[in-house]
């Protein structure tokens, strides 16, 4: 008889990115797991925080989970809606985002993101969506979280292509470029560990691993030279609270276990 | 003067080979009869523009009739990559298609400065990434890095967009072309003002009186407008809010069919060619996959609370 | 989290001598009762801007709380121009009034790019006017003159504005601050997002839950928003469509008074100085004039059509 | 006994307005005057003219003459309302606006008009409004219609202050500053007379005088070296058809016998 797991691991990811968000936070999301986390956090200890989707809307209040930023079920009860352009400039150009959150096909050590095209540019092995918001949010958003599979073909030394700059190719880069002030990748929340950047050397280093991996698991599948935290521990599994939330209020079709046919197990 | 017309006059008269088109709609609001109509047309190499594509400008690209693509991130969304678009740039199926990369802050800005006359905009992302470093038909002029004359800085400016035509899907619009929309934007208000002529498609044509009743909604005045087209599901298998949801089924038909080239000669034979219009299309439909699940995509309705402009 | 409070602490905790300020409205949604706290208590060395000021600014200039203004018009409209700003610049009565004159085009373009984050944006007006040759507070940063690096033309880059504090009045806003209008919008959607902080006066607190019945009304979200006031009658003298009419009678009342430095006074200690708040100013209204008069200013009623948004 | 006379003098001026708007012209009004002239073209030759104002309206249906530009009457009907940017960047800056009409305290031979101060700019002898609209509509619309009481006071060889760009020094300077290709002032419609300008040295010359004036009256009262065109005429008064408009449907109460008190007899 199998007995049903208290957690599963896209709400332990998903339960990471929520406790990256501050109360009062303006948080720009996508579809699935950023949205869990967002909303984790505001059911626990981020109630004011708020939302937006690019595509134009203002704290939704979706009565299904939202398939894509331009989802139907965005409309009714939002808080505002607008287009492109105010979202994307007017909060986000404007500074008013705090915490954004992306995925990649490719995420280097930098934090660096590509989700452009796999091999080179113009003869591409595989060819991806391409920026859509992603660019601007790594680029203007204060904190940049971000979601990828732990391996050593989607984690890279270094992107094919940065669609989104991470801290480039290190120190002083973003500020060179002109990126403003105090935004950056803030961790990188994979399905093994929680990495985060070392503010001198702006490189990923391994924050904590999830129950169940070692050091060892996540240094081998890790394609560069990855540094361990002195006080690296365990991550803290999802607690009653968070499950609470998720189980009963956020998701209780479990529709998030999708995320483990993607690999994220 | 009524400017109402059928689709297939309305393409036929005002989208030609060659022609750089705006075409709105991203999931929310898509242009589906029209591209429908482009396709059938046989309109060839033509440059097409929107922040976010989806399966729309998926099937434009794999039916060939596009060259070039200004673009920021084309996708099926929760069915995963755009077959059409994958096959064009890594394979050249049906033919080579030229990229020039954007974002979905810069584009948007883009069509922006397009609408407003103004001739760049400065902003503040791209910087860093190798979007910068790759250039296609756009050449030098993708942007422009100057020092700012205000304080120095380091600034990106991209030029403004004014496409020859832009297709916009709206929930209604009078005769004379005065569009309304409500709820999810994307970049249609901008792109729709930033070219220089305007098809407006709609689910339903209304009264100049009842555009007057709130127009705080328009987003596109009626002298920029040289067609109106009544269309009802016309954004199929997109959705309208307050007329219909998402297609979820379809897409997937769509994403299935799209895999091969073969499968996507195939829907289009029998979504596209076959058909005659839009009305045909949704005979199609109804015959394909029976009444009731084309009356379950029918929205809700929700009143919002009316408001008043007098005085 | 409700922001919620009286116009007297909103105006305590959130405007400062010394600030920049954007307020909101020209005869449509003056913010009228924010302008009267601000004098009564005693708040100097403003700077302040809008596009088109009529006689909210001229009070503002009048009663010495401005020293600078950065402008396009101020005029009383049908009543001629505004006494106070003439005396302030041409007498220097109270005070010298530093004035950076932009137009109706440069100066919303201003607001925008504030708003957007944009360093600066290029319009295409102000050349070959004098506007051009004179400069004042902003001095050299009043504007920019640059050889577009696109197609090499001369290009007039004017600076993004961001002031300190955005004031609007509006129809309708939630306890958070969300804020919807209809009708005539000036520059207020930009103005509003330009600024660090807005302080929302409205004819009407509604719940959340109304403002989500109809989301594409909302010009400003709960985030940038310090302070919500529920202020029926705020604008008056100007109006709010659907809920009152531009009171002609009282404006002219202003104009006689404003006349004369001791009209203009006199006028001050009556309307503002002696009421302690805007219930107090229109119970006052109604004691001078009549509850007649004040009931004929209440706006007719007519329907706009509900939509839905719902799938 | 008094004779009710055919026409007033402001509507002989509307009237010539009225004259200058081609059918389907999109055309930016401010009120009164040009409100009147821009009706009258619709209700007669121009029926597909449209009207905005630059406070975000477009083609509204006033149910009274609207006192301003931001006038209540001005909302209900209307075919749109948004926003300065609307109007002034997004249709006049967008190149979308043919007709703009404009006045002014001071207006030059070059039809280059001063609304900003009288006298010195930083000592004036009359501080007026400044621009609001006026430089950009004179700067971007396709014909700028100029409105000018008739003395030698109100026209100027040289006004003291370029607030609006007409032809700003002569040939070629609206070129040298970049003002879009074929715009500027289209006539001076003044209570005297109807002025074009001289395609030539952009000089304004005298092209037909009003009933009851002289080309000597004229001229004289005109501050700089008025040149007469050489098919100099008078003015065609009012038609039937348009004192039919005027009197039975766009103004029955005659309220544009206030520009009468203005000066404009």
């Amino acid at each position: 008889m199998k007995v049903k797991p208290r957690y599963i691991k896209p709400e332990l990811m998903a339960c990471c990115g929520a406790r990256e968000i501050h109360d009062h936070d303006v948080v720009i999301v996508g579809t699935g797991f950023p949205t869990m986390a967002a909303n984790i956090a505001k059911h626990t200890h981020a109630p004011h925080c708020v939302l937006m989707q690019e595509s134009g809307v203002f704290d939704a209040r979706p009565r299904r989970p939202a398939l894509s930023i331009s989802d139907p079920c965005l409309n009714p009860g939002a808080a505002m809606i607008g287009g492109l352009v105010d979202v994307m400039g007017m909060f986000l150009q404007g500074g008013w985002v705090d915490v954004g959150f992306l995925s990649g096909s490719q995420v280097d050590k930098f934090g660096n993101i590509n989700t452009t095209a796999i091999g080179d540019y113009h003869r591409p092995k595989s060819r991806l969506p391409g920026s859509g918001g992603a660019n601007p949010i790594g680029s203007l958003a204060k904190r940049t979280l971000i979601i990828a599979l732990h391996d050593t073909r989607r984690l890279a030394e270094k992107v094919d292509f940065i669609t989104t700059p991470g801290y480039i190719s290190g120190p002083g880069c973003r500020e060179t470029w002109g990126l403003p002030p105090d935004t950056g990748p803030a961790v990188i929340v994979t399905n093994k560990a929680v990495l985060r950047f070392d503010p001198q050397t702006k490189e990923a280093y391994l924050a904590t691993f999830h129950p169940g991996h070692t050091v060892e698991e996540i240094v081998e599948n890790t394609p560069w030279k990855l540094k361990v935290a002195d006080d690296i521990h365990q991550t803290v599994p999802p607690t009653d609270e968070e499950l609470e939330v998720l189980h009963q209020v956020l998701d209780p079709n479990g529709l998030i276990a999708v995320y483990e046919k993607r690999g994220y197990v | 003067m009524s400017k109402v017309t059928t689709m297939k006059k309305a393409i036929a008269q005002h989208v030609h080979s060659g022609d750089f088109l705006y075409i709105g709609g991203y999931i929310c609001r898509p242009a589906f009869s029209a591209i429908h109509e482009i396709v059938r047309q046989g309109i060839k190499d033509l440059t097409i523009t929107r922040s976010n594509a989806a399966d729309d400008f998926d099937l434009l690209i794999g039916a060939g009739c596009v060259t070039r693509f200004v673009s920021t991130f084309l996708s099926l969304g929760f069915y995963g990559l755009g077959r059409c678009f994958r096959r064009a740039i890594e394979q050249g199926i049906p033919h080579k298609l030229e990229l020039e990369e954007y974002t979905n802050l810069s584009l948007p800005m883009m069509l922006m400065a397009g609408a407003m006359g103004m001739p760049f905009v400065p902003v503040k992302d791209l910087v860093g990434s190798d979007l910068l470093e790759v250039k296609s038909f756009l050449g030098d002029q993708k942007y422009k890095i100057i020092d700012s004359p205000f304080d120095g800085r380091k600034t990106v400016l991209v030029p403004a967009l004014n496409p020859d035509v832009g297709i916009i899907h709206v929930q209604q619009a009078d005769p004379e072309g005065n569009a309304q929309i409500w709820g999810i934007g994307g970049d249609c208000k901008y792109g729709a003002n930033a070219s220089k002529k305007v098809i407006v498609s709609c689910e339903r044509v209304v009264s100049r009186e009842v555009v007057g009743k709130d127009p705080s909604r328009t987003i596109v005045p009626s002298f920029k407008v040289v067609a109106v087209v009544e269309e009802p599901f016309g954004a199929h298998p997109g959705y309208v809010p307050g007329f219909y949801d998402v297609d979820f089924g379809f897409g997937f038909e769509y994403q299935q069919a799209s895999q091969t080239e073969e499968g996507f000669q195939q829907f289009l034979k029998e979504w596209v060619f076959d058909q005659k219009d839009r009305t045909s299309y949704l005979q199609h439909f109804i015959d394909r996959f029976g009444y009731r699940r084309y009356a379950q995509l029918m929205a809700d309705f929700d009143y919002s609370y009316p408001v008043s402009y007098e005085y």
